[in-house]
């Protein structure tokens, strides 16, 4: 039963009712409705609780300034906190008021009123010391927070984020913005505009002004009718402009997309030109319980008439200090609510508002004192601004305006600053400093026809244009007498300066009086402007307020910094479409589909490569498996896949040099068909990478890399070209996705290969260790390379990835009759831990260098210089004592030490002297053997050293860091 | 997100582009240049509050490696490659 | 120094709290002192108070550029823990979670220090393999760290519904460092500013240091700011950010770079997270502060910045990655973001020493700095008093790096 | 299905990476091989089913059915090439997908921060940019978007297009 709903008018559609629940509750609106109108309109005063004094609060705004009704919405919409001012209202929609239990109407945490002289600001700081935080903090923690947080992701529809260019963004389609839009677009420009509103029109949907002598709204239907035709201009409604990041790039959200299952879409938009018509936000004043559920800025009383036909109270008082809510208190008067009397705390009212008034007492120089009423309001208090003439006039809807602050949150975050106008008593844009332009009441424009014309001015400029004759609009004039907070003689109780984290004005005495009188100081410690509606109605009160106390100018106190978001987005529109299996990148190689198939087990390797870590068999406990491959490969033959390896193609009369410059070793001696492994450092002497380099031709090269550091030797290499030797002619390549490998490697390795028919010649003669030929393997064109990283004889056989399946099911098939395995990364590791062979990630970590690995013989003394040369021999004369590699071996065989475990002096708790940096199952050796990091480890082998676990030390003894072959025989074989 | 002038492409997203330090002075004659100089080469950059010349790598666009100047208090970059003369 | 407790509550509840006392004095700006502490951020403020209470040196000026407790300390993520790699590091910061417990008692200003323990979400092998090298050595200092199943982590935070068998990175297992917990920012600034205070420092805010002086033989001689020359024959810098633009009006050069690292919150919702969640391979982590918001932070922007503002694609990243492993965040509303500014060393340790230039000391390269506000303060007040670095910080002088000997702690050769 | 577009994994087709000045290029190759040399950067030129794509400085990337590749191959003759110009077979290194429709601008742009309006990526035009997260080269079609990643990403690009289009 709508009972506070006006027969004929408004934006809504009385053919389309909506039923919703409010705290339970039913009830019904319409289509147009927000949920803050409908619940008006079935006239529910009493909508929340406030955060701390859990005090009773109706409606205060009509947007996303609402300061009082949060709600929490349940079913199909879940979602924690809303303005109930900024929810479209759909049928069967349900609402709850959050923070009050069990209802506004009745709420336990009200009892906080009784003790609310206890906890002023910042009371926390001083109390619940003793005996501990602890004891008091889950319950705060539970009184605290508002909404419930969302228990699931929306089950139907997904969010979508998407880049947008447009010449010109239009932020605001009110007056200015529309009028804006239309000569960008007339001009043929990309337009770019968002309103965050349900339908265009801006301030224009609340009031009842004209346009070229016609209602105003028929103006606004005929604009967004024109841009209708524009193919140059996008036009998006519900949907906010949330953040202004650098070099003109904007964030918009839009919701509440039509058949669509997007539910939501973050737009980046990059503009050439932004113009800002984000309009103004009417302030509050402050006095006594202005807090009372209905208490409510003027503004958005007259929205609720205007807009959606509601009738917010049967008779009013108009509280003002300016000519605005002249014009409010007309509308409402016209609507048939009884205005009891205009309360305005200037002396003098200029003929302009006076005639808007007619026949409404005014009552000049007097200010509101006090409101009667808890739950709803049942008449104010008023007087002259020295006390004198104090009258009770019964109402049951108290309006006040505090004048209007440009809504500057958009221009403030593009680093533009403000400036405090005295004419309009408020903070307006100063100089922009980024490609924008603000109009309208965004920029302090307060009258319809200025907001017409700045508007079409910016667009005009923008765009190279010539301004349009502009239509006739509705006269208005404003003037403005700040009053930042009431302190008539009489004036008793709380007056809330930030209504939702109750904030008074005595909070904001006690910070001053305690020396807490930074603007920021004031903010932090009274939380004023903290809430959900970050002190939108309240900010610039609070300013005044201090300004007033310390006596000095608003200029000189100036305001908290603007943060994005304007209003809050949601997490899920800011991500997007990337969610789980493509929150982060992934590759795959051509054999991927069959590790898969095979039942590997596949981690993250990388460089974002999915790989097998170990292809488990039947029942097999995961050590088993890795010793069945590692056996494989030691005692016959394994085959692994080696296409992540990085790979680049350096071609050019300089390559020699810039590899000898790259390398700590010489590479110019190779001849073509010769490899030889190599390290890169950094400037700083810290090991880059290594890998393998092959001479292909006099001038043509490959170098191959980890896995892991291919990018970043990628950029070391085109730096250095591009920025040191521009003029050496060196070409580089990346082939890691051309050239796919499986390699073959194990005693049986040469067998396997042979069996798969190649023309090429296999013999340690013709194909030595550390050679690589061209041919065909399987019919397929093929490069096979002699290196091995497990120790053993291993064939990598290289072929065009179209071809990397068929190769890899050939080999296995080869394979077959010599029990040929497929290794993981797990048995990678154990195989070149027993080599003692580096693995990046385990023995590099950001401090050994290459002697301490026993890799001295890789610096090159015949080379002056090459990266990171200099460094090392300069790290090296200094007198810090060096970690070196060595190998352990657990006196203990069957013992296992953690990797990363740390090596301590007799295993006592002391500073580390080493650490394990890997430790595995030797199925040669049939023991656990380690690698480790100890400091002057290499003149240490004999020594048994000590590791020290949290319960327990694990003795070992000291060697050289390889276990098997250490001639290095089977691997040349 | 920056729009960062390639002398390439043009204009494009920072995304597309890897950061590659400020710009050093010239990398000295390791053979001549004392330790204290070395080290203060390797350690020490440039780190105003203002303009400060940087390189950035169009790693995801065509390649290049281009200096320019941004001001690190506001991003805006004061001085592309093109300009550089 | 005037008492808080909830009977000084009661007795100024009954005048309406007017009487209370200023949290500090605004004293005259004198023309010298002993020691000019430059920065009355979370690091300045603790070193003027231990140099006042352990040192006995109280004829000291705090100098702030704009308000006291406006550098990182008012715009971090609280976060306090000591689950570092390295020896050099792992003590220091044992010490400074200590110092936190003590500190509403020793302030009598209450930090609602939580200890909430934080939990490490691994979702990669090499992770886990670096985290169980860091607890084996953090057990060595006392600083404890335990693994847990990944059921186990689940059931101790209930909303990590993602990161599943077959996400793309699954989660595998955490650890628990119940040392771990979170405090509020403002009363840490504001309980060392009113501990100081009240030991006879003087707080001067809005008084920035335009310019360092140094004497003819070479030394600091004082400092210039637009109310006047202030003269010290030690001036200890504590402005995160900010370090080279001073040392560098002395001609002074310092390996340090200001990056921007930034942070978000979300709306306030009832409690939902009772833990610090950290996921190191999503590279994100967050707390819920009792105000229900959840707090959040992530990557550093690339690049040198002064800008206090979040690079779009850095923060949804962040995001993205957060709502991989929390899906039911996606309803969850951004409440307001910021950045603020760290200076970082070639191997991102801190630099705690006396420079080239007598008497001038600097405090810099803390990332993560807030963690280390009451040890960082004991040690550099002990520098400034004794000459000498505290036997924490002695890995931390500029020495180091005259033979390029790094303290690597985030463990790899590439992560600069 | 929320938007008219779809997609298809394209097969391999033949790639050359083509590196050096213009004129060595061209003295090695022989003028009757390639197509004209495009005057802009980012622009292609096309000639009978080849298409020379001007990527980068002294950059270019030879196009044409795979069909063609051994042919091409013989004339270009990466192997013996000059030390002045480097050209290298590439044609596996890049997979390519076809987004056509009404809203395949729309879904370009939900991975893609280039501004693909036709007054600012014309006919002609083809670049490296970033698709998903992933470098990517982006040209036009009839209908819509031919979009190249890296060949070992292509299996996570379907999986995103996937989600685009839902």
């Amino acid at each position: 039963m709508q009972d506070r709903r006006f027969p004929t008018g408004g934006r809504i559609d009385r053919g389309q009712p909506l039923a919703f629940r409010f705290n339970g509750k039913e009830y019904t609106g319409f289509s147009g409705d927000t949920l803050a109108s409908a619940l008006l309109a079935n006239n529910v005063r009493l909508t929340a609780r406030s955060f701390k004094y859990h005090r009773p609060r109706g409606i205060v705004g009509s947007g996303p300034e609402e300061p009082a009704t949060l709600v929490e919405l349940d079913g199909r919409h879940a979602s924690a906190n809303q303005a109930a001012t900024t929810v479209r209202l759909e049928d069967g929609m349900a609402a709850r008021s959050v923070n009050c239990w069990p209802s506004p109407g009745l709420d336990v945490g009200a009892v906080n009123q009784l003790f609310a002289g206890l906890i002023p600001a910042g009371f926390y700081y001083k109390t619940f010391k003793w005996p501990g935080w602890h004891l008091y903090e889950p319950t705060i923690r539970k009184a605290a927070g508002l909404a419930g947080a969302p228990e699931a992701p929306p089950l139907d529809g997904h969010f979508e984020a998407v880049h947008a260019h447009a010449d010109v963004l239009v932020v605001g389609a009110g007056p200015a913005g529309l009028m804006a839009a239309l000569v960008a677009g007339r001009a043929g420009r990309r337009v770019f505009l968002a309103d965050e509103r349900i339908e265009a029109g801006g301030s224009l949907l609340d009031r009842r002004l004209e346009i070229a002598g016609r209602p105003a709204l028929d103006w606004v239907a005929e604009s967004v009718a024109e841009l209708e035709t524009m193919p140059n201009v996008t036009h998006l409604q519900d949907a906010s402009a949330w953040a202004y990041r650098e070099h003109n790039c904007l964030m918009v959200n839009e919701r509440s997309l039509v058949n669509s299952t997007v539910l939501e879409r973050n737009w980046r938009v990059r503009a050439g030109r932004v113009i800002l018509a984000t309009g103004a936000i009417e302030r509050g004043l402050v006095f006594p319980q202005n807090d009372r559920p209905g208490v409510m800025l003027a503004s958005a009383a007259q929205a609720y008439v205007n807009r959606f036909a509601v009738k917010p109270g049967e008779r009013t008082v108009v509280f003002a200090n300016n000519d605005s809510a002249y014009g409010v208190a007309s509308d409402l008067r016209a609507s048939g609510i009884d205005v009891a009397a205009i309360v305005d705390s200037r002396d003098v009212i200029p003929d302009f508002a006076r005639n808007f008034a007619g026949d409404i007492p005014i009552r000049a120089g007097a200010v509101v004192v006090g409101v009667r009423g808890r739950r709803a309001v049942r008449g104010v208090a008023v007087a002259e601004r020295d006390g004198r003439g104090a009258e009770k006039i019964d109402c049951d809807l108290l309006l006040h305006s505090g004048g209007w602050n440009p809504t500057v949150h958009l221009f403030s975050q593009s680093r533009g600053r403000l400036r405090y106008d005295d004419s309009l008593a408020t903070f307006v844009p100063d100089e922009a400093v980024q490609a924008c332009a603000s109009v309208g009441g965004a920029a302090g424009e307060l009258s319809l026809a200025s907001a017409l014309r700045t508007g079409a001015e910016a667009a005009a400029k923008a765009t190279g244009t010539k301004i349009p004759d502009l239509p006739a609009a509705t006269e208005e004039s404003y003037s403005i007498a700040p009053l930042w907070h009431v302190d008539a003689p009489g004036a008793k109780g709380k007056a809330f300066l930030d209504i939702q984290n109750d904030v008074t004005v005595d909070d904001v005495r006690l910070a001053l009086i305690e020396g807490y009188d930074s603007v920021e100081h004031v903010k932090r410690y009274t939380t004023g402007g903290m809430g959900f509606d970050q002190g939108k109605t309240g900010n610039v009160n609070i300013v005044g307020t201090i300004a007033r106390q310390k006596g000095v100018p608003l200029q000189d106190v100036g305001t908290t910094t603007f943060r994005p978001p304007y209003t809050p987005v949601s997490f899920g529109a800011i991500g997007g479409i990337r969610e789980e299996s493509v929150v982060l990148p992934y590759r795959h190689t051509p054999v991927t589909r069959w590790n898969l198939d095979r039942g590997a087990f596949m981690y993250e390797a990388g460089a974002r490569w999915r790989r097998p870590g170990y292809f488990p068999c039947g029942d097999e406990m995961f050590q088993e498996t890795v010793n069945r491959e590692c056996r494989a490969v030691r005692e016959c033959v394994g085959v692994y896949d080696g296409s992540p390896l990085g790979k680049f193609e350096l071609k050019g009369r300089d390559v020699d040099r810039f590899l000898d410059h790259i390398y700590t070793n010489l590479m110019s001696t190779l001849k073509p068909g010769q490899c030889r492994y190599g390290l890169m450092l950094t400037e700083d002497g810290l090991i880059l990478d290594d890998g393998v380099a092959m001479r292909l031709g006099e001038h043509r090269w490959l170098v191959s890399t980890s896995t892991a550091h291919a990018d970043t030797v990628h950029g070391h290499m085109d730096e250095l070209l591009q920025t040191q030797f521009p003029d050496w002619n060196v070409h580089v390549t990346p082939v890691t996705s051309q050239w796919n490998n499986a390699t073959v490697c194990g005693p049986k390795a040469r067998e396997v290969v042979a069996a798969l028919d190649t023309d090429i010649d296999l013999s340690p003669e013709e194909l030595p260790f550390m050679r690589f030929a061209d041919g065909h393997v399987a019919g397929l064109p093929a490069r096979v390379v002699r290196v091995s990283f497990t120790g053993e004889l291993s064939f990598e056989i290289n072929v065009a990835p179209r071809h990397m399946r068929d190769l890899w099911e050939r080999i296995m098939e080869a394979g077959e009759p010599f029990g040929i395995e497929p290794v993981g990364s797990e048995a990678s590791h154990v195989l070149r831990v027993e080599k003692g062979f580096l693995s990046l990630g385990h023995e590099v970590d950001g401090t050994v260098d290459a002697h301490d690995l026993g890799m001295g013989w890789i610096m090159s003394k015949k080379k002056g210089d090459y990266v990171g040369k200099r460094s090392v021999e300069l790290r090296r004369r200094g007198n810090a004592i060096r970690r070196e590699l060595v190998g352990l071996l657990p006196v203990d065989p069957n013992v296992q030490i953690p990797e990363g475990a740390p090596l301590t002096p007799g295993g006592e708790t002391r500073p580390t002297e080493g650490l394990v940096t890997a430790c595995v199952w030797s199925v040669v050796l049939d023991r656990w053997v380690a690698l480790a990091l100890l400091e002057n480890g290499q003149s240490r082998h004999g020594e048994t050293v000590h590791v020290r676990l949290k319960n327990a030390t694990v003795a070992a003894d000291v060697m050289a860091p390889v276990f098997y072959d250490p001639e290095g025989r089977k691997m040349r074989s | 997100m920056m729009l960062i002038p390639c002398p390439f492409c043009g204009h494009r997203s920072e995304s597309e582009f890897a950061y590659g330090g400020p710009v050093k002075p010239d990398r000295p004659d390791p053979h001549t240049t004392s330790d204290e100089d070395w080290v203060e080469y390797l350690t020490t950059v440039p780190n105003p509050l203002g303009p400060v010349q940087e390189r950035w790598w169009h790693v995801k666009g065509c390649g290049t490696w281009l200096t320019i100047w941004r001001d690190t208090r506001t991003h805006d970059i004061v001085e592309g490659p093109g300009d550089a003369g | 120094m005037q008492n808080y407790s909830i009977f000084a509550l009661l007795r100024h509840a009954l005048n309406g709290h007017t009487t209370w006392a200023p949290a500090w004095r605004s004293p005259p700006l004198r023309e010298s002192y002993d020691v000019i502490v430059v920065g009355a951020g979370g690091h300045g403020l603790a070193t003027a108070y231990y140099l006042a209470k352990e040192f006995g040196i109280s004829d000291v000026a705090v100098l702030e550029r704009g308000w006291l407790g406006g550098g990182n300390v008012a715009r971090n993520t609280v976060t306090v823990r000591s689950n570092y790699m390295r020896d050099a590091s792992i003590p220091f910061y044992v010490k400074s979670v200590a110092l936190y417990e003590g500190l509403t008692d020793e302030l009598n200003f209450n930090m609602m220090h939580s200890k909430r323990t934080m939990i490490d979400v691994v979702q990669t092998f090499p992770k886990m393999r670096e985290l169980r090298r860091r607890q084996l050595t953090m057990d060595i200092y006392g600083s404890t760290y335990e693994q847990i199943s990944t059921e186990e982590v689940r059931r101790r935070i209930p909303a990590l519904t993602g990161g599943g068998p077959d996400a793309r990175l699954p989660v595998i297992g955490g650890m628990v460092h119940t040392d771990a917990g979170v405090n509020r920012h403002d009363a840490v600034a504001w309980g060392y500013a009113r501990g100081a205070d009240a030991r006879g420092v003087e707080l001067h805010q809005q008084t920035p240091v335009t310019k360092l002086l140094r004497g003819g033989d070479g030394a600091i001689k004082g400092v210039e700011t637009p109310r006047g020359e202030v003269r010290a024959r030690r001036v200890a810098v504590a402005v995160s950010g900010h370090t080279t633009t001073l040392t560098e009006t002395v001609g002074l050069r310092l390996p340090l770079r200001t990056m921007n690292l930034t942070a978000f919150v979300s709306e306030p919702v009832k409690p939902l997270v009772d833990v610090v969640v950290n996921c190191p391979d999503s590279g994100f982590y967050f707390s819920q502060s009792d105000k229900g918001e959840m707090v959040i932070g992530g990557a550093p922007d690339t690049g040198q910045s002064f800008r206090r503002d979040i690079k779009q694609h850095v923060f949804e990243d962040t995001v993205t990655a957060m709502l991989s492993l929390f899906p039911s965040f996606r309803k969850l509303k951004l409440l307001r973001q910021w950045g603020g500014h760290l200076d970082i060393a070639p191997d991102a340790s801190p630099i705690m020493d006396e420079t080239d230039v007598p008497g001038l000391f600097v405090t810099a390269g803390w990332w993560g700095g807030y963690k280390a506000i009451p040890a960082g303060g004991l040690t550099f007040a002990h520098l400034i008093a004794k000459g000498s670095p505290h036997p924490l910080m002695s890995p931390f002088t500029l020495n180091r790096f005259k033979h390029l000997d790094y303290v690597m702690e985030s463990g790899t050769t590439t992560a600069r | 299905m929320s938007y008219d577009a779809s997609f298809e994994r394209l097969p391999i087709s033949a790639c050359f990476d083509l590196k050096g000045a213009e004129s060595a290029l061209v003295e090695w190759i022989g003028a009757e091989v390639l197509p004209e040399f495009p005057a802009k950067a980012n622009r292609c030129c096309k000639a009978d089913g080849v298409s020379l794509d001007h990527v980068g400085p002294r950059h270019w990337l030879l196009h044409a059915d795979i069909d063609r590749e051994g042919e091409l191959n013989a004339a270009l003759r990466p192997n013996e090439a000059t030390p002045e110009v480097s050209i290298v077979r590439v044609s596996d290194t890049m997979t390519t997908f076809r987004i056509a429709g009404i809203d395949a601008a729309h879904v370009l742009a939900i991975g893609c921060p280039l501004d693909l309006h036709e007054t600012a990526f014309p006919e002609d035009a083809v670049s490296f940019t970033e698709f998903f997260g992933q470098k990517a080269l982006v040209r036009r079609c009839i209908g819509g978007f031919d979009v190249s990643v890296e060949q070992s990403f292509g299996d996570m690009l379907e999986d995103y297009l996937t989600r685009a289009l839902r």
